[in-house]
């Protein structure tokens, strides 16, 4: 890759682009991934508050699981997710598993 | 250009005499350049100030080593220190009370008439009215402008008052 | 304190702190982070002293921050708020500021605001500066390797108080940073941690609020795994136990008077509910080399801390 | 009334010292804030801008800060939020700012602070020479050393000027006590053609919510050296800018100074190449003197010192047989001589040609420099004295 050259840079060394550390994938530093179990997921939003990364997605909709109705469902982004386990150690359902990276 | 060097005690203010006579000049549109000599020393302490007048511009920042005219703000600094010190030939002395220098020289009794305006021996406004009847350097109308800069109100009043009174009696000895 | 979210339902939704960034897996700080930009807002201005947050956040060319940002040094975070805030408001009166009320806040490690940092803080905050300031405190220079600061805990273990044959650990006590602060008579100050997200994200708007009077200070305790040298997964449980040990106590200072928020004030009216100790250090390999004596007396100084606040509060 | 006669009808000449001077200056630049910590000799700036901002004269928000380092971290942060900003120090305030200056450069602000050069300690000293300024010679800044009260004032309006359009950090600095607290004639401008001259420009590098940007960020080595090679290419590049804002300046007040001032240069076969206003205008009054003994004697002032003026330095030196740099500060252990004389010596170098010279140092801690001792100086260039340096004024 062909990094830009001083003309090509902004001056003060001056970040643009807002939320432009995405393009850095920290998925790759993950030795365990959590795995949710939307079946045991009782949707207590505390893997969202708590995950360091922001990587647990609150997605709307309707879920039906096992005969209950929800509003929303928890997915992650392993694109950024680092595989701290913080959300599957806090999990009050045990909702989360660690597993190894495959 | 007239060079003059003020000598006096921390606190009688012979700074501002010679900024208030380099303003006059100023004002009347001439150059001028009035700096004191520096140190951490306060109240009490010999101080000297340098003033320079001319009709052109002036670039040399030096000391003034060969004064035309010695301004003493206090006789005791006769004991501590040479004031006469490289003045010039034809050069003359303003000095507070009648003092005998072997020079041209023209005083004021300007502790008393300070005690007497202004209730303190702050001599420098009266040196400033000597200055300009024994020299000329400025009118007085214009020192006294200038005084306005750096006085207002009461405390204006009364050293303009002081100015004029020294102008009056200041006389050559 | 002002409860703006009852509960964790009421919490703002949008990201202003990307993924992506390059904090440790687990970061405590890291949390703090991304809640204290969404309980913020847009509108707000943060200015970072130098530290993890600092350099794991904004690698050229990338930035995980979405609001404005400014890193300027590591001890002058606070007066380089100072300075923007005067500029809001002198630009605001001449008509060249367009953004609104917009919030200044500084984000400072405990290096930044308990050592290097502390002379910028009592200027910013003598000066009655519109500014947040918000400590998040690690209890050690992390972002160097470890090191021992004003905010590290006595006997814990950094690479600068290893635990040797005749010193084991930090010799010296925590500093009361929060009393230095409170000292100034700013108008509000308040404790929180990463663990108790709600309290934590109202103790934030309400410092805010405030900061229209003069300037506000948070301290957010955000445990690091490697530098209290624990597995990662326990960042926040970390910071729970912390606060349930009595051993870091939840208060505010708000216009003089102080109030212990729960579960501090539970266990000050029922020392039964305040778990021990122990609790909070055995998993922690920072505290691994502590004998029962040493857990012992480190007890009876958390003890007399909350007693000591208990006394604050009822005055 | 015609605008320009208007013009010269609202001049007014008022009798200051350079560092009231700096604060007219200031008043007349509308500047938003100001953040200083008191240090002699600049005290009596910050007390003029008080009074100022107290009588609602300047519309600014004065910072009281605790230290230097503050001062200089919250006007980064003010001109980091789009303000227009002044501070001002002295000696060992400029020292403890050290470390923040090269931040300033660095995130491209327009910073404006003025400096009345002042010795370092130890021994403490509250005296005037140059050696602050001298150690901030690499920190990105652009650094003017004004000569009199009236060019202070008049660099000050400029340096806004130029920091806005080179988007870098101008330092006004010019001799502690021997001008900081000489009262002179000072011509001040109309304040509203000053605020004409000075338009608001929108900036690039501003902090604003509605385009949120990052600035400080953290570079590894594959960044690094780009974002620190722009400031070395702005900063030379800003020594046309410096000369476009001073001819521009020159058209609407009447009063500019070029890069290199001289005096009686066309003929030189000697030249004292100097900075500030005591060792210039006493090396000017010296040439007078020297020529008068037979010497062709010329005087070089550099008014801008960084960028160095390497060319319009050379353009002078052409055709003298010998040159002497007064330093007013000691680079302490260096290949041969003082701070500017190795500036000196290298453009030389740098460009092939081979003038003998002398370093002399002076006015150290505020040692008195006597037009004599310029004379002097004339005197052992004629008489061949080369390639040393002399410590003049010291009892040795």
């Amino acid at each position: 890759m062909s990094l830009p050259r001083v003309h090509e840079i902004p001056i003060g060394g001056i970040i643009t682009e807002p939320g432009s550390s995405r393009k850095n994938l920290t998925g790759g530093w993950r030795s365990l991934k959590p795995i949710i179990h939307d079946d045991r997921c009782i949707r207590c939003r505390i893997c969202w508050t708590y995950c360091p990364e922001g990587t647990i997605k609150e997605i709307k909709g309707e879920f039906v699981v096992k005969g209950r109705k929800y509003q929303y469902k928890y997915e992650i982004d392993y694109n950024y997710c680092k595989g701290c386990g913080i959300c599957a150690h806090e999990c009050p359902t045990k909702a989360i598993e660690m597993v190894p990276e495959a | 250009m007239i060079e003059i060097r003020f000598h006096g005690r921390g606190g009688q203010g012979m700074v501002t005499a010679s900024q208030v006579l380099a303003t006059a000049a100023i004002m009347e549109g001439k150059y001028a350049q009035a700096f004191p000599e520096f140190g951490p020393e306060r109240r009490g302490a010999p101080v000297k100030a340098y003033l320079r007048i001319d009709d052109k511009p002036i670039y040399k920042r030096e000391p003034v080593v060969e004064p035309d005219v010695v301004v003493v703000g206090d006789q005791s600094l006769f004991v501590s220190e040479n004031p006469l010190e490289g003045l010039k030939q034809n050069g003359i002395l303003v000095v507070n009370g009648a003092y005998k220098a072997p020079v041209k020289t023209y005083y004021v009794d300007a502790t008393s008439l300070a005690l007497k305006v202004l209730g303190k021996a702050i001599v420098n406004t009266a040196m400033i009215g000597a200055v300009v009847k024994a020299t000329g350097v400025v009118r007085l109308e214009t020192a006294l402008a200038a005084l306005g800069k750096y006085f207002s109100g009461k405390i204006y009043e009364l050293n303009a008052q002081l100015v004029k009174i020294a102008f009056d009696q200041t006389k050559e000895l | 304190m002002k409860v703006v979210y009852k509960s964790i339902w009421d919490l703002p939704a949008e990201e202003l702190f990307a993924s992506g960034h390059r904090a440790c897996a687990g970061c405590g700080p890291a949390i703090a982070m991304r809640w204290i930009t969404k309980t913020a807002g847009p509108n707000t201005i943060v200015v970072n002293a130098t530290g993890c947050m600092e350099v794991t956040t904004t690698q050229y060319p990338e930035t995980a921050w979405m609001v404005p940002y400014l890193h300027v040094a590591f001890e002058n975070a606070a007066a380089a708020a100072a300075g923007i805030d005067s500029a809001i408001r002198v630009m605001s009166k001449k008509g060249l500021w367009s953004s609104g009320k917009t919030n200044v806040v500084v984000i400072a490690g405990d290096g930044g605001t308990y050592d290097i940092g502390l002379q910028s803080l009592s200027g910013m905050l003598e000066r009655g500066h519109h500014v947040l300031y918000i400590l998040y405190d690690n209890e050690a220079y992390m972002n160097t390797g470890i090191q021992r600061s004003g905010g590290t805990p006595r006997f814990a273990w950094t690479t600068t108080t290893p635990v040797g044959k005749a010193i084991r650990g930090k010799i010296q006590a925590k500093k009361d940073i929060m009393g230095i602060v409170m000292a100034h008579r700013v108008p509000y100050a308040a404790t929180a941690t990463i663990s108790n997200i709600v309290d934590m994200a109202n103790k934030i708007k309400t410092a805010l609020e405030y900061t229209a009077e003069g300037p506000t200070f948070l301290h957010i305790l955000a445990p690091c795994p490697p530098g209290w040298r624990f597995p990662e997964e326990r960042t926040v449980e970390a910071a729970r136990l912390a606060v349930e040990t009595g051993y870091f106590p939840l208060y505010e200072y708000d216009h003089g008077k102080i109030r212990l928020n729960p579960p501090t004030s539970n266990m000050v009216a029922d020392p039964k509910r305040r778990k021990p100790l122990r609790e909070f250090l055995k998993f922690q390999g920072r505290f691994a080399h502590l004998t029962d004596a040493e857990i012992e007396e480190l007890e009876k100084e958390v003890v007399a801390n909350l007693e000591y606040l208990a006394k604050l509060a009822s005055l | 009334m015609t605008a320009a006669a208007a013009l010269q009808k609202a001049k007014t000449t008022l009798a200051l010292t350079s560092n009231y001077a700096v604060a007219y200056a200031v008043k007349a630049a509308d500047v938003d804030v100001v953040a200083v910590y008191p240090i002699t000799p600049q005290t009596t700036i910050v007390e003029k801008i008080a009074e100022f901002v107290d009588d609602g004269e300047l519309n600014a928000d004065l910072i009281h800060v605790e230290s230097e380092h503050s001062a200089m971290s919250a006007v980064v942060g003010a001109a980091a939020a789009g303000a227009r900003v002044f501070t001002a120090t002295s000696s060992q305030g400029l020292e403890l700012m050290h470390e923040v200056l090269h931040i300033a450069s660095g995130l491209r602000l327009p910073i404006v602070m003025a400096v009345p050069a002042r010795a370092l300690s130890a021994p403490i000293s509250i005296h005037g020479d140059y050696s602050d300024v001298m150690n901030t010679r690499d920190t990105g800044w652009i650094t003017y050393i004004a000569s009199s009260a009236q060019e202070v004032y008049d660099t000050v309006i400029q340096a806004y000027k130029v920091a806005e359009t080179a988007l870098l950090p101008v330092m006004v600095s010019y001799d502690g006590f021997l001008m900081s607290h000489t009262t002179e004639p000072v011509e001040l401008n109309d304040e509203e053609e000053v605020r004409r001259f000075l338009p608001r420009k929108d900036r690039p590098n501003v902090l604003r919510p509605e385009k949120p940007i990052t600035m400080g960020a953290f570079a590894m080595p594959d960044w690094y050296y780009e974002i620190k090679y722009q400031v070395q290419e702005a900063l030379m590049g800003s020594l046309k800018v410096v000369e476009e804002v001073d001819a521009e300046y020159g058209k609407i007040f009447g009063r500019s100074y070029g890069i290199v001032q001289t005096y009686r240069m066309e003929d030189a076969d000697y030249a004292i190449i100097a900075y500030g206003g005591a060792a210039f205008g006493n090396a000017r009054e010296a040439a007078d003197i020297a020529r008068e003994k037979g010497i062709k004697a010329g005087a070089i002032r550099l008014r801008v010192w960084r960028p160095f003026p390497t060319s319009h330095l050379l353009k002078q030196l052409a055709g003298v047989k010998a040159f002497a740099v007064v330093d007013r500060a000691i680079a302490f252990g260096s290949s041969g001589g003082g701070p500017v004389f190795l500036d000196v010596a290298a453009a030389l170098w740098m460009n092939g040609i081979d003038i003998p010279g002398l370093s002399v140092i002076h006015g150290i801690g505020q040692r008195s420099m006597y037009v004599e001792d310029f004379v002097k100086i004339y005197e052992m260039l004629k008489s061949g004295e080369r390639n040393k340096v002399i410590y003049m004024g010291l009892r040795l």
